[in-house]
């Protein structure tokens, strides 16, 4: 890619990731959360290496490890959400267990944030898994 | 009710697609169309008139609210259609590498 | 409002069939965004924001990701050879016709546009904001109501990210 | 609090996403994990249906009812969820351990038990789901997960045949997700008790119509039923056996009959109308499946058309208990009749099971599926030829293997509805079955062509230990369920699924407890 792509990317890419987190972290108080968030924060990544291009050994270690990031983040979300049946001892799944706090502040609605955080991380990963999956097929393959 | 025909009408053109085309990737398009068209379906019947998206305001006016359970719907389905099409489009590359073309007929004929 | 949404989606059907019957790939993809984007718009006219957010970024990245796939390749679709005679097409109309006849006879009898009754989702939203804490309603539902439907929801794009690393393997048997 | 319903779901779900993490470093990790874990919660599925608890109702998140309305996503556990859950991860645990010997010969096997967790997760979650929505999410799941599967060996006949079901898997889930949004639209509800309530008393007929054909043609594709079934022989042969296994015996009646059972007995009041479609295609897919297996040179095509045909007897079964329940028949021989269709459901899972099974050993000793290049296995394989035998007899219908018995009862049921067509063309079917096992057995395994393999220099030899335990596993069983015609052991395992079914008030009202 030229040198305008490649400098406008840098300046961009910093901004739309920071969004990305903003998305993902007022995903109760704003529209948006985990799935936007975690997208966008792919889309930010996508980016750097459409314009800059990689090395492909770097990508293969980068697939392997936004493909484990993607698992790690998913058993977390499975393990809060399982972890209701052991607290509190009434055995439900999927149950809010930490306090609510007032609506609309940002340490507010229990257990919700914590699955946005989690959630965007694996959509991130998921989306750039795929992307990296394509790219390295198309390199290996030629 | 117009709205509705046309919503459903767009389901029928990517039906069109899948059935008749026999291109892969225009056979992909058929489905992400679908899936759109259906997406659209349910906000349509989510809808309330005068109705404001289902946010609370710091300043904690009353509103009429659309309906949220089809957009948390349409949030899961808008995800599922993308893993479809994120699979179908990977068997579409792998069998253009096998065949070098994306055309069914082709490959049916070249596999003899 | 009604008419920006008849215009809106006429102009995705109009994009829909161009880029299905578009010759070059290319132009099919890029006509298949049309549909996306005006998706988006539509999602922002009927008040769903969070959908539109997401569909805006989803529609990016499968724009690229289908981009990427058809790039190096023979773009030029092969000519179809006259296969389409005129049954062919006067039987999938009648086909159309008949589907949208009936879908608008019987759902004649349900509730117009916008004036649907709520049920399921009346405790959604009145005491929503109190049992989840959550000022996002639609972030309410979809992490506490229906937070079941989420994890089937996240585990199906793992599905797929593990299902596109298994077709793209190099080689599959030893 | 029934806390452990859920788990039926998180196991499987954390068992995948485990193995995608710790596979990821050994391969070896997956390969033990996964039979292991399966036969946990078979062991488990198996202890509470043997335990009289009766309907357990879950409600994920914990939400009450508000003003009567349920709120939260309902799961529910009656006598039909349970039946299908054993079913579910028994064939999974023994496809599963079969798979440890049969997949070393692939690359990336972590991946393959991944996704084969995903798929047990995905099933178990449809058959417990008590809300519509969330039954499409399921579904979903575990089809995707299929498709991956299906192109596990990425050869091309493989890839080609998971594009076509990918394709026809994708509309079906699209008419499936086009139908809930109209239920919804009509009814404000997603659960299925809830929504059964309201449109048993306002529904109009033609809506209700028009929503079933659009289901029907859904789960009809999913099941692969006659008109609908273009992708099944493709997708089911090209399959890794385990997978084929997987996907003939539980996946097409985890996610395609069951469901059209429990919509259409519980969710919809049965009408004539809908029940005599549901026989006449349940009776094409019977009569046209097995004519379509006859010409099959290829082992696994040909018992991939078979399993169409025996599907076809299943939704026989079941709807002449529709049709019976419909025109206020006597409710002993609807019972009959939906006893037997399901008591054949549990049989095809097992025999077809069995049958992949043994399709994949003798491709896995000799790397051949073409019937008329094989031949003279009988002294080489004696393991594969007697569990293969078994299975054959039990799936023509042959005593005292189980196949007998459910046939028998479905079309015994046949002619006390006076039915007499249905039953002689259920006869006839059996008998073209039978004929068409005896090309198998005797192409395959006997023709005395021994020294054929020593002359082509292909050392022929049993298949390893883990293969063997699974196929002698589901012969004995073959025999075993024939014990199900006892009436104080059906009682306990099938009774209870055909008492959910034949009320079809009680689901709704157990389930919103009013």
């Amino acid at each position: 890619m030229t040198i305008i792509v490649q400098k406008v990317t840098q300046m961009m890419c910093g901004i739309i990731f920071l969004y990305g987190i903003y998305i993902i972290v007022h995903g109760h108080l704003t529209p948006g959360g985990g799935f936007a968030g975690g997208t966008i924060i792919a889309g930010s990544f996508i980016l750097l290496v459409i314009a800059f291009g990689s090395e492909f050994l770097t990508l293969k270690k980068e697939e392997t490890g936004s493909s484990l990031l993607e698992s790690g983040a998913i058993l977390v979300f499975l393990a809060i959400a399982a972890a209701g049946l052991l607290i509190g001892g009434v055995g439900i799944f999927f149950v809010n267990f930490l306090p609510k706090g007032t609506v609309g502040s940002l340490i507010s609605a229990g257990i919700i944030p914590l699955f946005n955080i989690a959630i965007g991380i694996e959509v991130a990963a998921a989306l750039l898994t795929i992307f990296l999956a394509l790219l390295i097929y198309k390199e290996e393959s030629t | 009710m117009t709205i509705y025909l046309l919503c459903i009408a767009l389901f029928l053109v990517g039906l069109y697609g899948v059935v008749a085309k026999r291109n892969l990737i225009k056979m992909v398009i058929g489905i992400a169309i679908m899936e759109y068209s259906i997406n659209l379906f349910l906000i349509l019947i989510g809808y309330v008139k005068g109705g404001t998206a289902p946010i609370l305001s710091a300043d904690g006016a009353q509103r009429i609210f659309v309906d949220p359970l089809p957009q948390a719907m349409v949030l899961t389905a808008i995800v599922i259609g993308l893993a479809t099409t994120a699979l179908l489009l990977a068997i579409a590359i792998r069998l253009y590498k096998k065949y070098n073309t994306f055309d069914i007929r082709e490959i049916k004929k070249l596999k003899g | 409002m009604g008419i920006l949404l008849i215009v809106i989606l006429v102009l995705m059907i109009g994009g829909a069939l161009f880029s299905l019957e578009a010759r070059d790939l290319l132009s099919a993809v890029i006509a298949y965004g049309i549909v996306g984007f005006g998706l988006v718009i539509l999602f922002l006219l009927l008040q769903a924001p969070d959908l539109a957010l997401v569909q805006i970024v989803v529609e990016a990245i499968t724009l690229i990701i289908m981009i990427a796939v058809i790039m190096d390749s023979t773009r030029e679709e092969v000519k179809t050879k006259s296969k389409r005679t005129a049954a062919y097409v006067i039987v999938s109309i009648v086909f159309a016709g008949l589907f949208l006849y009936f879908f608008n006879r019987v759902t004649g009898t349900l509730s117009a546009f916008g004036e649907r009754a709520m049920r399921m989702s009346l405790a959604y939203i009145n005491p929503g904001a109190e049992i989840t804490g959550s000022a996002n309603l639609v972030t309410g539902v979809i992490f506490d109501f229906r937070g079941y439907d989420t994890l089937g929801e996240a585990t199906i794009l793992f599905t797929a990210v593990i299902g596109v690393l298994t077709v793209l393997r190099l080689k599959g048997r030893k | 609090m029934n806390w452990w319903v859920p788990i039926f779901v998180i196991v499987p779900l954390g068992g995948a996403f485990l193995t995608a993490i710790i596979g990821s470093f050994s391969q070896a990790f997956g390969r033990y994990f996964t039979s292991f874990l399966l036969a946990l919660v078979t062991a488990f599925a198996l202890y509470i249906m043997f335990t009289p608890i009766g309907t357990m109702v879950y409600r994920v998140g914990g939400h009450e009812l508000f003003d009567t309305i349920p709120i939260a996503i309902y799961m529910v556990m009656d006598g039909l969820s349970l039946y299908l859950l054993v079913i579910i991860n028994l064939i999974g645990f023994l496809s599963a351990f079969y798979s440890i010997s049969y997949i070393k010969s692939f690359t990336s096997e972590n991946y393959y038990y991944t996704l084969f967790f995903l798929m047990v997760a995905g099933m178990n979650g449809v058959v417990l789901s008590g809300d519509i929505f969330n039954l499409y999410v399921f579904l979903e799941l575990a089809a995707i997960a299929s498709y991956a599967l299906v192109a596990f060996g990425i050869d091309k006949e493989e890839l080609e045949a998971s594009f076509k079901y990918q394709v026809l898997g994708g509309i079906s889930s699209l008419l499936i997700l086009l139908s809930i949004g109209l239920l919804y639209w009509s009814t404000s509800t997603l659960n299925i008790a809830d929504i059964s309530g309201i449109i048993r008393q306002n529904g109009s007929p033609e809506f209700i119509k028009f929503v079933s054909v659009i289901l029907l043609t859904g789960f009809g594709l999913k099941a692969a039923m006659i008109p609908f079934h273009a992708w099944l022989p493709d997708a089911h042969s090209s399959a890794p056996s385990p997978i084929s296994s997987m996907l003939s015996g539980v996946l097409i009646k985890a996610i395609g009959a069951y469901v059209i059972l429990r919509l259409f007995f519980n969710m919809f009041a049965i009408t004539y109308d809908i029940s005599l479609v549901i026989t006449i295609i349940g009776t094409l897919s019977m009569v046209v499946g097995v004519l379509l297996a006859i010409g099959q040179w290829d082992i696994k095509r040909l018992l991939a058309y078979h399993s169409i045909s025996q599907m076809g007897y299943v939704v026989l079964g079941v709807g002449i208990g529709m049709l019976v329940i419909a025109q206020n028949g006597p409710r002993t021989v609807a019972a009959f009749a939906i006893g037997g269709g399901l008591y054949h459901l549990f049989n095809h899972a097992v025999f077809k099971g069995l049958l992949f099974l043994n399709a994949g050993a003798v491709e896995h000793s000799t790397g051949i599926r073409d019937m008329k290049r094989l031949g003279g296995l009988a002294s080489k394989m004696p393991v594969t030829t007697s569990t293969s035998l078994s299975a054959s007899m039990s799936i023509s219908g042959i005593p005292p293997f189980n196949g007998f018995f459910s046939k028998l009862i479905i079309i015994m049921a046949a002619i006390q509805a006076h039915y007499f067509v249905l039953a002689i063309l259920a006869v006839f079917v059996s008998i073209i079955t039978l004929a068409s096992f005896l090309k198998v057995q005797r192409f395959t395994f006997f023709n005395k062509e021994e020294e054929k393999w020593n002359l082509k220099g292909i050392y022929v030899k049993e298949v390893p230990f883990s293969m063997c335990f699974s196929m002698i596993f589901l012969a004995v069983l073959c025999l075993v369920l024939s014990v199900l015609v006892v009436p104080s052991v059906r009682d306990i395992v099938l009774t209870p699924a055909v008492n959910a079914l034949l009320d079809s008030t009680v689901y709704s009202t157990t389930v919103l407890g009013y």
